[in-house]
């Protein structure tokens, strides 16, 4: 197992020889672990190796600012990890453009998860119209900052159908009927790519608890198809055997 | 602001009796974008097609929505109205307010309403419209034909005369199909293989026909004009080239006792064989199945025995690949067998009670008993034959619904040649209807029941037993009320007629659609018969349903002329409903994840390389091949950033017909 | 223009009583105090809320349709609402933004707004974090930023400064609840002051001085400065939705078929689509021109224009961002380069 | 204008595709089979160009429910299009029911081009389980409280 000193180390090395010309990793500025991005040596020594940003460093990766920097090198924990694997799956990144230096600092998202399995519980037992009551009460803070959509790596398109208007699927307004369709179309376009980072939730300044759409579904996805191409889209593919229960 | 002119139709009564027309026409000339609205009797007549016409030219029209049947029915016409007065016939849409409202809703008021929601929802839409251009894609002269029975042969035969090549394709190891096991054919009593066998003569010695037998279809690939097709040439351990047709390996194999497929399991083959004595190619195959040597690696006899060293024990099954311009599947039917017909009839457990098809087999001077009727039990002549028609067939609960079609015809035919075999022996038909209708069937009929003294009873059989080597047969003559018992030497059932057992998958593999008895489905049962709703795929003969040799090979003869027409041109139109790029504030926003790519059923989907002023990749986008594109839309749907279209039921349209549809 | 304060005292359950009176007569009483997240706080989207309708039409007959108001200056009246607990920041910002709403062709939905309501805000007794409103708001506009400014006096009673006479009218008999005591202005000052010179808990306490950071934003035009401090940026719309005085709108219709909406909804220059041209163009290509745009037009075009600066110093945006951008390091960072202007 | 033909209470909004359910409705046209007058067919080339947005789009448009239907399994005139139709929609109807939409109010259903009385008899149930929820009101409160 490597020590701080030695990754630190290896990344200077990996500028002395020209190989990167950035990193991304976090820092810790006055006490707020944040993203940083090192173009310099003598800036190595601002990474901390404390990974509990909420951030998904990966989300970086889509600006055409930072594309322009490759390849670079990035301190990656396992949620970075598995976004990078999806956007070279999904043809937005090639395997040389990142350099991925792995945090040794374990990302614990045990008890946050336990947490909203026991909401999404919660929530199933309700009925129809209280569920639609409690996302109408979360939905209508909502104020389409986008901050969900920004702040997740897969969410990389260059415009989103959301910001189209001809014709106009979702309507821009915050109000509930344009929140609603947002919110839907967030999640729905996550199915089978969410890798549960939390980024989108922890980025709303409305606090709308984001994740539980992502992982009420991510559990749908794994007991409704099983075993599914990995290098395939989930939504591209298809098995004769998929569940067919409910058509009429 | 689009000027859209709305035609009313009244279908006579059909629409008018529970839509208010009238006031349909009305309000729809009240919605936005709408110029002109007409109300009209029968708006496909001559005179309704003139009223669209000169409304577009007079009120220079730039969209119509013409209310009325379905589109399926009538999309083409207005359409083909439409350009006739100079407006793209993409601008024109139906609205269904016959077959989804009038005829299946009765309240006059509540269909009303719905009519008027059809009408705007699609006037609504085809103001998003766009003037769409047929593609044209160039056409390979070349068709497959899949089956060799008389409708293949004669299919092949036609194309091939007209000047194109064709590809022959059969599974079993001769062409020939059903018709060369026949003995005689109605009305006429001409023997059925001298009749077929130089027409088998013909496809072997034709230039342009390529015939391909023992060979299953494997994969198609692609679409009318340019289809790519996988054959699987089944390993025949024969080679047909140095093969002479000697015949002496089948003489001389060790292995004698298997049923003959082509003799309906009453006569016995080798291992190695030809189906029957005119095969052609009269090439033997050796079933993989019954081979000692394949089976354990001795024996070895035939390759001993042949001369000119044609037999190989190592073939393989072979995959080969042709480009075709159209396919044509003339797979014909089954006869069900007397195993799968009702437990009464003692589902083939007494071996005197035959099907019709081994009937045939026994009349033919070329079966297993040189044409000399014998009962398969004890190979006496049997003195009375019970003949049952509709053994299964007309009935439901059977799961055979419809009319087999020629049983009535050939138990006519069966009960006289019987008579003229055996002069003393009784013919006994038990009948539900008797169905004669064609050019000069009554006639024979009658000549069977007034010359050759058949008794025809009208009325099901209940059960046949046997007692003292007797078949009895107990059933109800229904027209004299009596109960009837009947002692035979042999019952022949005329069984139902089904679909071939593979028909499913091979409607899966051509993408096609068939009905609930897994015939295939015509285009339209009266107006298409012969096509399919795929572009390109022909139906001949009994695939389609049971039909009768003069049906199949006029249906032949259709197809071809269909072919003949489809390869007469160089260049193919095709409806251009397909799907294409959008761009967004002029741009390509593709991201290129190529989900589509991943989701496209026909691999329509290419990646393209955008490149910026300095020749520099800029990224990779997804672009749709439009010759390859069917025009499903999955791709539009997958899109995430909504970066695709499908032309004519493009985003922006779904929308409005949505909203349309609404009316809030 | 002077304003003479006037200063009241009122015990709290006076004032619960005279809000439960308030909301017999049909006023609305909107209590910010309570707990809330940093953005319900806000009380700009009480003026100027994130989606609004604007008009609504119903089609008639063909090209015929009937609009919902026909007239701005009758059929946009506002309600009467008292806002309790604003934060004296978000008061001011309605000042700053007043301008652009007000003057020119007024903004009816704003204005009748703002004179429909009484803005009592409740004067901080510590900064919070990147809160730096004293670098920013001059002490006395501080002082008069709201209507009504509420401090507690003790565990019973609110002292209260009124800056102008407003409340009076809206609250009429009602106002007899409060007790005039002018001693009390003492007790203002002080707080005030001791708020002014408290320290920031954010450790940046450098603000620079405005003339020179507007000269250096409009001189760093073209630098790559503004790319490199926006690193983090990931381009969401939180520091402008959140900030009480950014007021971009974007204008935009929802239709039914019969019946649609004119809408005016919030928009931002953190957007990449706020520059789009129909053409593909796009002048602010990348985040860093995003965000010389929002620093120019806070500091320098929106001074030029109203002789404001458009930023209050309530520290939203630094503690909201998700990204971790604070834009008083970005001036601690240029430090030297704007000292030096 | 619209008053003037008195609009069905409730309207059903049914996505169906050209070839096999657009096609069991003409059946079940040609067959003069009645059914619920509540039902209003939008025709798309296949159900995998159906947009889960068609049925959010449908709701805010005074949709009470929705059907959805196209050819069986292995049937499809596409080949594929229903299989990766039917693992959408199978994502799309719990995310709907976790946010509230109830199932009620989205059917799912094959009919192919032979199944007319299919047809009829889906619309008559569907029709009649959305009789007793009555009308949707989705999200009527459009506007959010200030």
């Amino acid at each position: 197992m490597k020590t701080i000193e030695q990754q630190k180390a290896e990344i200077v090395h990996l500028f002395e020889q020209k190989k990167i010309s950035m990193v991304v990793a976090f820092e810790n500025y006055r006490g707020i672990v944040r993203p940083v991005f090192v173009k310099d040596i003598k800036d190595v020594e601002k990474i901390s190796f404390d990974m509990s940003g909420k951030q998904n460093l990966a989300t970086y990766l889509k600006r055409a600012e930072i594309k322009k920097q490759f390849p670079l090198a990035m301190v990656v924990r396992p949620t970075e990890k598995s976004s990078i694997a999806l956007l070279i799956k999904e043809n937005q990144l090639k395997v040389e453009d990142v350099l991925l230096i792995e945090s040794m600092v374990s990302q614990d998202q045990i008890e946050w998860k336990k947490a909203q399995d026991i909401e999404i519980d919660r929530l199933w037992k309700m009925s129809f119209s209280e569920r639609m009551d409690f996302w109408k009460k979360n939905f209508q803070n909502c104020i389409r900052c986008y901050a969900c959509r920004q702040s997740c790596p897969h969410c990389y398109c260059q415009y989103c159908k959301a910001d189209k208007n001809q014709p106009t699927w979702v309507e821009r307004s915050a109000h509930l009927q344009g929140n609603f369709s947002w919110n839907f179309l967030r999640a729905f376009h996550q199915a089978g790519r969410c890798i549960e980072c939390g980024a989108c939730e922890n980025a709303c300044p409305a606090n709308i608890p984001l994740m539980l759409l992502n992982r009420m579904q991510n559990k749908i996805t794994a007991e409704s198809f099983g075993e599914s191409d990995p290098k395939k889209y989930l939504l591209s593919d298809w098995s004769k055997d998929d569940d067919n229960s409910f058509f009429l | 602001m689009s000027r859209i002119g709305v035609f009313v139709c009244h279908c006579g009564e059909n629409i008018g009796r529970t839509v208010d027309c009238g006031k349909v026409a009305l309000e729809s000339g009240k919605l936005q974008n709408v110029a002109i609205s007409i109300d009209y009797k029968y708006m496909c007549s001559s005179p309704g097609q003139e009223l669209i016409k000169n409304s577009i030219r007079e009120h220079g029209l730039d969209g119509v929505v013409v209310a009325a049947c379905s589109p399926r029915m009538h999309e083409k016409t207005f359409r083909g109205a439409c350009a006739q007065a100079a407006l793209n016939p993409y601008l024109c849409e139906m609205a269904n307010i016959r077959e989804h409202c009038s005829w299946v809703h009765d309240d006059k008021e509540a269909a009303t309403a719905k009519a008027m929601d059809i009408v705007r929802s699609l006037v609504a839409k085809t103001v998003r419209n766009e003037k769409l251009f047929p593609i044209k894609i160039p056409v390979t002269k070349r068709a497959l034909v899949i089956g060799g029975g008389v409708g293949g042969i004669q299919t092949a035969l036609d194309i091939a005369n007209s000047g194109h090549e064709v590809i022959l394709i059969d599974k079993s190891p001769s062409i020939g199909g059903r018709m060369a096991a026949l003995s005689e054919t109605f009305p006429t009593l001409d023997c059925s293989q001298c009749i077929l066998t130089p027409k088998m003569v013909d496809v072997a010695q034709h230039s342009k026909i390529k015939l391909v037998t023992y060979a299953e279809l494997e994969s198609v690939e692609g679409f009318v004009g340019n289809f790519k097709v996988k054959i699987r040439q089944k390993a025949r351990y024969v080679d047909p080239i140095k093969c002479t047709g000697c015949g002496l390996c089948s003489q001389k194999c060790p292995v004698k006792n298997i049923a003959s497929e082509f003799d309906e399991g009453l006569g016995m083959r080798r291992a190695i064989y030809t189906p029957f004595p005119q095969a052609i190619p009269n090439r033997p195959v050796i079933d993989k199945n019954n081979c000692t040597k394949l089976k354990t690696g001795k024996c070895g006899v035939c390759q001993k025995i042949c001369q000119v060293g044609a037999i190989n024990y190592e073939d393989k099954d072979q995959i080969v690949e042709y480009e075709v311009g159209a396919i044509v599947v003339a797979t014909g039917l089954r006869a069900l067998e007397t195993r799968e017909i009702y437990p009464e009839y003692g589902q083939g457990r007494h071996k005197d009670i035959i099907t019709a098809m081994q009937f045939e087999r026994l009349a033919s001077a070329s079966g297993p008993t040189l044409g000399v009727i014998k009962r398969p039990s004890d190979g006496k002549v049997p003195e009375k034959i019970v003949f049952i028609q509709c053994a299964g067939s007309r009935d439901s609960n059977a799961g055979y619904p419809y009319c087999s079609k020629i049983c009535c015809m050939y138990t006519a035919k069966h009960a006289m040649l019987y008579k003229h075999k055996v002069h003393d022996g009784k013919a006994f038909v038990f009948y539900m209807d008797i169905r004669a209708c064609g050019k000069n069937y009554e006639e024979f009929v009658r000549r069977g029941i007034e010359e050759d003294e058949t008794s025809y009873l009208r009325g099901r059989v209940a059960k046949i037993y046997e007692e003292n080597g007797q078949l009895v047969v107990n059933g109800i003559d229904t027209l004299s009320g009596e109960k009837m018992s009947i002692k035979a030497d042999m019952v022949v059932l005329a069984t139902a007629m089904s679909a071939q057992l593979e028909s499913v998958h091979l409607a899966q593999l051509l993408g096609i659609s068939y009905d609930q008895n897994n015939f295939y489905s015509e285009l339209h049962p009266k107006l298409n018969p012969v096509d399919t709703a795929t572009a390109g795929i022909f139906l001949a003969g009994s695939c389609a349903g049971p039909r009768d040799i003069p049906d199949t090979v006029a249906s032949a003869g259709a197809v071809a002329a269909k072919v003949g027409g489809l390869f007469s041109k160089e260049l193919l139109e095709r409806e251009p409903i397909v799907a294409c790029t959008k761009s967004f504030s002029n741009m390509n926003t593709c991201s290129g994840c190529f989900s589509c790519l991943q989701a496209c059923p026909y691999g329509a989907i290419e990646q393209e390389i955008i490149v910026d002023k300095k020749q520099q990749q800029k990224k990779m986008v997804a672009k749709v091949n439009q010759g390859l594109c069917q025009g499903c839309g999955s791709c539009v749907s997958i899109c995430r950033a909504g970066c695709l279209d499908l032309k004519g039921f493009s985003d922006e349209q779904m929308y409005e017909s949505i909203i349309g549809m609404g009316g809030s | 223009m002077t304003i003479t304060a006037s200063f009241y005292k009122i015990t709290k359950s006076s004032l619960a009583t005279l809000f439960a009176e308030q909301k017999q007569k049909g006023n609305t009483i909107i209590d910010l105090s309570g707990n809330g997240s940093d953005l319900s706080k806000s009380c700009k989207a009480l003026f100027f809320p994130a989606t609004e309708k604007v008009l609504e039409y119903k089609i008639v007959d063909k090209g015929v349709a009937e609009v919902k108001p026909d007239n701005f200056n009758d059929e946009t009246k506002a309600v009467n609402r008292f806002i309790f607990g604003a934060n004296i920041c978000d008061a001011y910002a309605l000042k700053v933004v007043g301008p652009v709403f007000g003057e020119g062709p007024v903004d009816r939905f704003f204005i009748n707004k703002r004179e429909a309501t009484i803005v009592a805000a409740i004067l901080c007794d510590n900064k919070k974090n990147a809160c730096f409103c004293d670098q920013i708001i001059p002490r006395s506009d501080y002082s008069n930023a709201a209507d009504l400014v509420f401090t507690e006096f003790d565990e019973n009673s609110w002292a209260v400064r009124s800056n102008n006479n407003r409340s009076i009218d809206f609250f009429g008999n009602g106002f007899l609840h409060f007790i005039e005591d002018n001693t009390l202005k003492e007790l203002f000052d002080k707080k005030e002051e001791k708020l002014f010179n408290s320290e920031n808990p954010e450790e940046i306490n450098y603000f620079p001085k405005l003339e020179a950071l507007k000269k250096f934003i409009e001189k760093n035009f073209n630098s790559e400065i503004f790319n490199d401090a926006s690193m983090n940026c990931i381009g969401c719309a939180t520091c402008t939705y959140s900030c009480p005085t950014c007021h971009c709108f974007d204008i935009v219709d929802e239709k039914k078929y019969y019946n649609g909406e004119r809408r005016k909804n919030w928009d931002s220059c953190a957007f990449s689509l706020f520059t789009l041209h129909a053409s593909g163009h796009n002048p602010r290509e990348y985040q860093g021109q995003r965000w010389r745009q929002r620093l120019l037009h806070k500091f320098s075009i929106y001074k030029d224009r109203f002789d404001k600066i458009a930023c209050v110093g309530c520290g939203r945006c630094i503690r909201l961002c998700p990204a971790g951008v604070n834009m008083l390091e970005m001036f601690e960072k240029w430090k030297i380069s704007i000292d030096h202007m | 204008m619209q008053e003037s033909i008195p609009s069905q209470k409730i309207k059903i909004f049914a996505f169906v595709c050209n070839w096999c359910t657009y096609a069991g409705a003409d059946l079940a046209g040609t067959a003069r089979m009645h059914y619920a007058a509540d039902v209003r067919i939008i025709r798309h080339t296949c159900t995998g160009r159906i947009d889960p947005l068609f049925l959010i789009k449908a709701f805010e448009n005074g949709a009470d429910a929705v059907i959805v239907s196209g050819c069986h399994p292995n049937d499809c005139h596409y080949n594929e299009g229903n299989y990766l139709a039917r693992r959408r929609w199978a994502v799309v109807r719990k995310l709907f029911a976790f946010m509230g939409i109830d199932d009620k109010r989205i059917h799912f259903s094959w009919v192919s081009a032979a199944e007319g009385a299919k047809w009829a008899q889906l619309v008559n149930d569907v029709a009649a389980k959305v009789a007793q929820l009555g009308p949707m009101k989705y999200l009527d409160s459009c506007e959010v409280d200030l």
